[in-house]
């Protein structure tokens, strides 16, 4: 059985859900309370959990993350948003030098059971500061499993295996897809991190897609006389190569399509495991796209020329034929 | 309880044809936006009004301004930014101050000395040291002026800023507009009495004023920068007012209290306050602020009209200006 | 100018005894490191030794200590973490608390609620509330304590921990170690008079006070944890100290006036005055100090053979620990 | 006429003589002043251009960050020291979100003519949070430049540059090549930004490396009995590829090393941007050599194992053949 919810809803299940499950996990981040979130991600939460488990914060990224760290570490499972993904850098301290790499450098000792999760990705005009796609900086820092989601479905159950991962796990739900609706199982379930989806089966060509460009990868193959085998990687990191690497060798040929910035991107590495290991699975070298080298722009027909498109997508996987 | 009015007639209706100005711009972008004509987020700044205008006045055309918080279009207005290169710019065209790469939440305008805002809150008050050094540094006797929400304040980088500005007592001062929200969160759970208090550690002046009172905030900031350009260094201000709009529009503002919002309504517009202080002391006529609005309407169209027929940015406009091109010796022959 | 003895006879030779342990070993791990036996950065504690044994004294096994500044080794003692797994972790060997993958700068030891340096200066405080917090949801009555230096205090990441303390009131001591020093940049030039002033605005209780003298460390860092175990809030004291050491070994410390150094090295030393305070009081003896001094030397020499024995981690264990492996749901047939 | 000077030297040099040259350089920074960096990287500067040109600051990397941005908007040109480059993040707002960007936002109507400087790189035993590569990081936000020094001449030349450049300018020099020393003209030069410096010709195989990579990548080739090409791409964002693609299309053989960590770091994207445009150039896959996907650990044998050694990059040129 399943039902049909949005994405949003998948989010604030799962956080809802998490909550009731185990007296651990708290929620805090700003305006997570009455306010529920910009997109209504924490919509009810409040009201139910009460203000000890949901809690708004003063207006700090590195307060959220650094008590999100020392809970964690203290034995509480901390779910922590930052309002836009772009304020991972906000905290870059605790992002990037120790969130991640505590439990390493304490050889093993230390464990710090917290997600952040904070909403990713362009298309609302919300300009250079508010857009980003940051799972190549995230990804490219040792320690942290970084998770996305593309559909309600993947929404409620990663998120919910995020919480309960003893890992610290950032969780990038995108903003676009707010409203887009899906199907969920009427039971409760998880889904496996550090582990790809094949979304759709072909023979053809492997695009792999995320997030909002899932959808367009999508869009972009509907009208294409190619039978496309599309691959959602869901976790970033660590990354699993295999499923696509399987994927290539089917069908030959390899598409990257994600919304991270091209250079030092998540792209480029990801064609690149495949050439350096399965090279010869290809019939023809990889394409990869992304958001060309510039920041997002808030003007509509800028931001959309910097927005990997269904046509840009396309034209790229009829490149490889 | 009639207030006196501390400023000579023409500043008085300067100040109310300013906060006027604001009000008038705001009210037709909630339209425009409403419409569907200007994308992305829209912050208004109702109840701020007193608050802008009384800061820009004090302030000289080459004091910069770091503006913060996320009542901003106020801002931009009060440090002269013209009103069609504000609309142009909230409406994404070329024509806008920022070419359309930036939008409501950016607008700068270097000549003017308006340093834009990176939208992360808290994202000025360093730079705003930075730019009374270049000052300093240039032997100007120009000074930074920058604001910050009550939210704002509970970054470190504020603090931090608080810090630098301190260590080479820099002419920087701090207006922390206390909105009482930061979005939906209460500045009154914040512990300290007055946020200015966050300068005391640091040995700086402080004042906290009725930000509401656009004469008010025009002394106080005026004294601060004064102060700071004669070498008495940084000020941080708390300039008390109440936001009368939605966090930004489309938030339905469920966490407000009914009541006390009406009371706030009543009491804190800074405009209908001003308007009626001088109406009682015959600064001002009800014709006189009539004409001051149909001309402000006047020009409020007309920025409309230049941001609608200013072009769309062409798509490949989107690569410009990441980089200033060719990079130091590049394609030379070394 | 003598000064009187607040504890009992036992915990004040414990105190001075703790001091030396702090001394002796640091000693030893300056021979070591010059040898070569000690890879990476060494930053020594003296001076500090009384604000690390008297905060260490005050605490009770189960509150947090998350450790900050540059001067940890002696924190990590005072915490009551055992000399070899220091020491083997100084040596970078699998026997070290954390087996090699951290080094000075990071040991950490949760069984003993020891929260390790992240190696930024100020990344402690942050999670000192989050730990607070998790005490407070677990309805102990735990508190957490966190140093952190006097240049860590211009770092924004201090102060948004304090509002995020204050906001929910918990039980957090923020403990400055004002050792007038951050590397080559004095404190002085900082404008509080005390640094501890950073919690007025907050309205926290503060304190500041002679931090060589390890009997004032413990009773106000006491009264400070009290105060928090009891739901009375954070507390903000500044620990003045001298840093009777280089920043780091190695460090020709250029910047430091000789005779202040002298001077400071005569007044401030907290063992030595310490010693002579028991010694005139009778709390100890000269021979009582000696055999203290050579029980420690033992407990030191031990240490070094015991990390000099632990073996060099396998390169392959760089690879452990990165994640805790499987992640949910992984390898799981859903 | 040439001298020889240490790398340290050369970078204090460079400073020295912007700081001569032009009033509107001012030097600031953490110790930066008696202490003369942790190097010695700015020893002697303010001795000779005084307190009002040489500042040391309070400890706060986004003070000094934010500070730099400011002033370089108000007409200064600012350089600003980080000690080390890790701290990037720890100034994560100014470096990911302000600096890189407000140039952009505004239209191109505000410059930021700034400099960052800060030590990079691993093998002094600094540990997770003082030894990290992050021109990945940096190279895939759009709007810094992004430059690394290799040699005392990379280190002097490319420095100048980027002091006199009108972008903000993020500048690496490695900490392990501090004492290195290498020749420099007598005379005053200056090296182009943005393009990569072909170091030894060879016809087998073209590897790329920079820093300290470079040297090992040197040290692996020397007993080689493969012609190799060393290409250093100083600077890492803009990308110079075309550099790089022509000498694959001489060699057909890549291997591109580099200390960043591998995944989403530097190496992927470029062997991609050659596989992807320049394909038939390659008669082997190229071979892609980096940081493991661990943080830096301590221990020098944990050490020496994450980080790419002479060996590793001799087998890595071995593989294509
Ligand atoms: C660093 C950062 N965190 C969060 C946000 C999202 N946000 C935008 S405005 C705002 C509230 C700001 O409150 P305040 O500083 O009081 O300014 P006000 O909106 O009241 O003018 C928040 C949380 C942001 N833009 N930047
Ligand atoms: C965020 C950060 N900036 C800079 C450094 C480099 N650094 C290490 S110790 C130190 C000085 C610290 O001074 P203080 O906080 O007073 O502590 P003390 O060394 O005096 O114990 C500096 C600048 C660092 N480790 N982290
Ligand atoms: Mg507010
Ligand atoms: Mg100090």
């Amino acid at each position: 059985m399943t039902r049909e919810i949005t994405y949003v809803q998948a989010v604030a299940e799962a956080i809802d859900e998490e909550l009731a499950r185990d007296d651990d996990v708290i929620l805090f981040g700003e305006d997570v309370e009455e306010f529920g979130g910009n997109f209504g991600e924490t919509e009810g939460l409040y009201q139910k959990h009460g203000r000890d488990r949901v809690r708004n914060t003063p207006l700090s990224e590195i307060g959220i993350a650094g008590m999100a760290l020392g809970a964690a570490v203290g034995g509480i499972r901390p779910v922590a948003e930052l309002q836009f993904a772009d304020f991972a850098a906000t905290a870059g301290d605790e992002v990037f030098n120790q969130i991640p790499k505590q439990p390493y450098v304490s050889g093993g000792k230390l464990k710090a059971p917290l997600t952040i999760f904070a909403p990713s990705g362009a298309g609302i005009g919300a300009g250079a500061q508010h857009s980003q796609s940051v799972h190549s900086w995230l990804g490219n820092v040792p320690g942290w499993v970084v998770v996305t989601a593309t559909t309600p479905y993947d929404a409620k159950g990663l998120f919910k295996s995020a919480i309960r991962d003893d890992n610290p796990v950032f969780f990038l739900p995108h903003k676009m897809l707010s409203e887009t609706k899906g199907e969920v199982p009427e039971e409760e379930y998880t889904l496996a991190l550090g582990e790809a989806a094949v979304e759709e089966e072909g023979d053809d060509v492997t695009v792999v897609a995320t997030q909002l460009m899932f959808h367009r990868a999508r869009e972009a193959t509907a009208d294409l006389d190619i039978d496309v085998e599309i691959i959602n990687p869901r976790t970033f990191a660590p990354l699993d190569t295999e499923t696509i690497a399987e994927s290539v060798r089917k069908t030959g040929r390899l598409v990257v399509v994600d919304e991270t910035v091209e250079r030092y991107g998540t792209q480029g590495h990801i064609a690149n495991e495949i050439v350096e290991n399965d090279f010869f699975s290809l019939d023809a070298p990889p394409k990869t796209i992304g958001v060309k080298n510039v920041p997002i722009p808030l003007s509509p027909p800028l931001e959309q020329e910097v927005l990997p498109s269904a046509d840009r997508i396309a034209a790229g996987i009829e490149s490889l034929f | 309880m009639t207030q006196n009015v501390s400023v000579d007639d023409e500043t008085a209706r300067q100040f109310l044809e300013g906060m006027l100005r604001i009000d008038i711009f705001e009210e037709e972008t909630k339209e425009r936006f409403g419409e569907g004509e200007i994308p992305g987020f829209v912050h208004l700044s109702g109840g701020h009004e007193g608050s802008h205008i009384g800061m820009g006045a004090a302030m000289g055309d080459d004091d910069w301004l770091a503006v913060g918080g996320a009542r901003l279009i106020g801002q931009y207005i009060a440090k002269g930014v013209p009103l069609p290169d504000i609309m142009a710019e909230l409406y994404g065209r070329v024509g806008g101050s920022n070419k359309g790469h930036g939008g409501q939440m950016h607008v700068s305008d270097i000549g003017r000395k308006l340093y834009g805002h990176a939208a992360t809150i808290g994202s000025g008050q360093n730079p705003a040291v930075g730019l009374a050094l270049a000052e300093e540094i240039q032997e100007t006797d120009n000074v930074a002026v920058t604001t910050i929400g009550d939210g704002g304040t509970s970054r470190g980088s504020f603090h931090t800023a608080l810090v630098f500005a301190a260590y080479w007592d820099l002419p920087v001062v701090f207006v922390i507009e206390n909105n009482e929200w930061a979005i939906s969160t209460p500045a009154e759970s914040l512990s300290p009495d007055h946020l200015s208090d966050y300068g005391i550690p640091h040995k700086m002046a402080t004042e906290s004023i009725d930000g509401s009172d656009v004469e008010a905030v025009y002394h106080t900031v005026s004294e601060a920068i004064e102060r700071a350009r004669n070498g008495g260094g940084p000020t941080v201000i708390e300039s008390r007012v109440a936001r009368l709009v939605p966090h930004f529009e489309g938030d339905k503002e469920t966490y407000r209290d009914t009541d006390e919002y009406e009371r706030l309504k009543e009491e804190k517009d800074p405009i209908e306050n001003y308007r009626e202080r001088l109406l009682e002391r015959d600064i001002v006529t009800e014709t006189g602020i009539e004409d001051m609005i149909a001309n402000i309407e006047t020009e409020v169209k007309e920025a409309v009209e230049f941001a609608r027929e200013s072009p769309e940015p062409e798509p490949e406009a989107a690569y410009d200006h990441v980089y200033r091109t060719p990079l130091y010796g590049q394609g030379e022959n070394q």
